[in-house]
């Protein structure tokens, strides 16, 4: 299953777009209950969003993000049905992808 | 209610970890009163009414007297008892009362 | 919202997981060189490590964006009063100012001050919502960077139960 | 004429005895009505489908920070990852939608039940793992991950559903039902609290920013993800914890007596919808 949640919706000229990942995001500054021991950062450094190849939104993000995290924003140009990619990488080269429609 | 006050004090003396133990204790005496304790703490988690403090101090106890602190231990076990006669008293009260708590 | 088969992405994955570069079978050349430009685009685009260990507001807006920021009412920072738990915050920026090119959200009171960074394109609207973690109470400021210039605004968030746990 | 002062002497001995001695008569309806009325009476302007809701029904800066994370809530990933277990197929061939009726689609409200066979209660997670465990797999954690994901999309797909518990006219389902009562207003604890101190007595209260849940309907948006948790959690769990915050030792998860707790605080939520899985902070 894919690690991205992804919502678009278009009215107007105007396009929504919501999405949740699934991950730790994890701060640096948590011990593991088991080891007593810190539990290294892990978190998303950049989400990108790409609409008819161009660039629609970026992200950079530190470990301050919420574990799950979400995100909302709103461009112009593009309608119903077409496609978004989302892809995230995160500090550890762990990356992950989707292209989905707007609804 | 007398039975209840009294459950009140307990929990009250137990919070504050109040115990008489003033003497110099041998391991002797850290077993036998480790043993009670233990005794007191089982018969607790049987009646489904046991404190989670009480397992804590067990494990303190025999924590201190590994090092052979069996002053220190004594009074940890002591504690644990009373901990686990509180929660017992506590269960035996509620089963009496606790339909006054009822909504109706 | 259906997902759709993308290999050129799947190998792109598997290059920034280290895999080897000879693994990603039955693409040409002038494929796996774009693949492998793609990769290191996404890198070197980038995210700004150096503004992320920043533990003050002046050392963010330099490591980001080599200014400093003034005061604007033209920026809605939507932030709870109360946060109901530290480790989800919901937070959003809105602004009125034109050409807008970035946002950012800084919580000073966190380890590091900078939460997360956004740039915004032409074409796409001065607004963002998130999720952020606080590890206490602080002021969250929102920078938006609009037609060069920096201008913030600030609001404070109370946190009775610690974000740092998420 | 003296007939009838002995009878009216009856009448308030015979209510008056039970508070005392506590061999009371079992009588769900009645209790439900008294906890419906105390809880619209204690929060007159609150619509009763929102109890359900809890802490965000009765706090309106928890409220806004709730809509807007249910926007795009995290158990998404957990009703996602329950449907999947619920359709794949076992070593034998079935699946977990096999042992319930409709595939396990918009049948939560009917959990708990009472199980004439066997004469216990059966909740849902109990369930799954007995189906489980019927067809030779590996039995789930009951307090979260897997658990709570199955849970997570029966509930969702029962969204809007009144939950709608049984008591069936049979002794030891009345026992049941009282035994889950007793533990519900039981003091415990080294903090001598029962689930009544809080989430009856104390609902709606603020302790440091959480509010108190009212215990009306608080099972009908279960499982949850909880922002404390960093993740998802069941019934089992949410038991497990309310005891050990009070300092009392936990039951295992699915012991006898938290399945009939939950069989008692079910009922009460009758009439109420299901809003599983639920977010709290």
């Amino acid at each position: 299953m894919s690690t991205i949640r992804f919502r678009a919706v278009s009215s107007g000229d105007t396009t929504v777009v919501q999405s949740l990942i699934q991950h730790p995001m994890d701060s640096g500054f948590v011990k593991d209950k088991k080891t007593g021991k810190l539990i290294p950062p892990h978190h998303i450094e950049v989400l990108e969003f790409v609409h008819s190849g161009k660039t629609v939104f970026t992200a950079l993000w530190g470990p301050a993000v919420s574990k799950n995290p979400y995100v909302k924003f709103a461009f112009k140009g593009a309608k119903k049905g077409d496609e978004i990619k989302v892809s995230w990488v995160d500090n550890e080269g762990q990356s992950d992808s989707l292209t989905a429609k707007i609804g | 209610m007398r039975t209840r006050a009294l459950i009140r004090l307990a929990v009250v003396l137990s919070v504050a970890g109040m115990t008489t133990a003033t003497f110099a204790a041998s391991q002797a005496d850290y077993k036998a009163a480790y043993g009670k304790a233990e005794a007191a703490a089982k018969q607790a988690v049987k009646m489904k009414t046991g404190w989670t403090t009480t397992d804590k101090e067990l494990k303190a106890a025999k924590k201190a007297a590994a090092t052979g602190k069996y002053d220190e231990a004594v009074k940890l076990a002591d504690h644990a008892k009373a901990l686990a006669e509180a929660s017992i008293a506590q269960a035996k009260e509620q089963a009496k009362i606790w339909p006054e708590a009822v909504i109706r | 919202m259906k997902q759709s088969p993308d290999a050129p992405d799947r190998a792109r994955r598997m290059i920034l997981k280290g895999a080897a570069v000879c693994g990603v079978a039955g693409l040409g050349l002038a494929d796996m060189t774009l693949l492998v430009q793609q990769a290191l685009a996404a890198d070197a685009k980038g995210w700004p490590a150096e503004a992320f260990k920043q533990k003050n507001e002046a050392g963010v807006l330099k490591a980001l964006y080599g200014k400093t920021a003034t005061a604007s009412d033209k920026i809605d920072l939507d932030a709870p009063e109360i946060a109901e738990n530290g480790a989800v915050v919901p937070i959003a920026v809105k602004s009125s100012l034109p050409k807008v090119t970035a946002i950012a959200i800084l919580v000073p009171n966190n380890p590091y001050t900078l939460t997360a960074a956004y740039k915004i394109p032409e074409g796409t609207e001065a607004m963002v919502a998130n999720r952020l973690k606080m590890a206490k109470t602080s002021k969250v400021i929102a920078v938006v960077e609009s037609d060069g210039k920096l201008y913030a605004t600030s609001k404070q968030v109370k946190v009775t139960v610690g974000g740092c746990g998420g | 004429m003296l007939r009838k002062v002995f009878i009216a002497l009856a009448i308030i001995v015979g209510t008056a005895q039970p508070l005392l001695a506590g061999n009371m008569k079992v009588d769900p309806k009645a209790d439900f009505k008294a906890f419906r009325e105390y809880f619209t009476k204690k929060f007159p302007n609150l619509q009763l489908n929102d109890f359900v809701n809890g802490p965000y029904s009765m706090d309106v800066g928890l409220r806004k920070q709730w809509i807007s994370i249910e926007q795009f809530p995290p158990y998404e990933f957990a009703v996602d990852k329950g449907k999947e277990m619920m359709s794949k197929p076992f070593k034998n061939g079935k699946t977990l939608a096999d042992c319930f009726s409709n595939k396990g689609v918009g049948i939560r409200q009917n959990y708990p039940y009472f199980d004439k066979k066997t004469g216990e209660v059966v909740t849902l997670e109990l369930a799954v793992n007995q189906c489980l465990k019927k067809n030779g797999e590996k039995t789930l954690n009951y307090k979260k991950d897997d658990m709570a994901a199955v849970t997570a999309y029966m509930a969702f797909t029962s969204r809007g559903k009144n939950m709608d518990i049984k008591i069936p006219d049979d002794p030891r389902a009345l026992a049941a039902y009282n035994k889950g009562e007793e533990y519900f207003y039981t003091r415990r604890g080294q903090f001598n609290f029962s689930c009544a101190s809080c989430h009856v007595q104390l609902a709606g209260k603020h302790l440091r920013t959480e509010v108190l849940a009212p215990a009306l309907g608080i099972l009908n948006a279960m499982p949850i993800y909880r922002s404390n948790w960093g993740g998802m959690g069941t019934i089992s769990r949410r038991f497990t914890s309310c005891n050990t915050q009070v300092r009392a030792d936990a039951l295992k998860p699915q012991d006898e007596l938290y399945r009939d707790v939950e069989y008692y605080l079910s009922y009460m939520g009758n009439g109420l919808p299901i809003v599983g899985p639920g977010s709290r902070p």
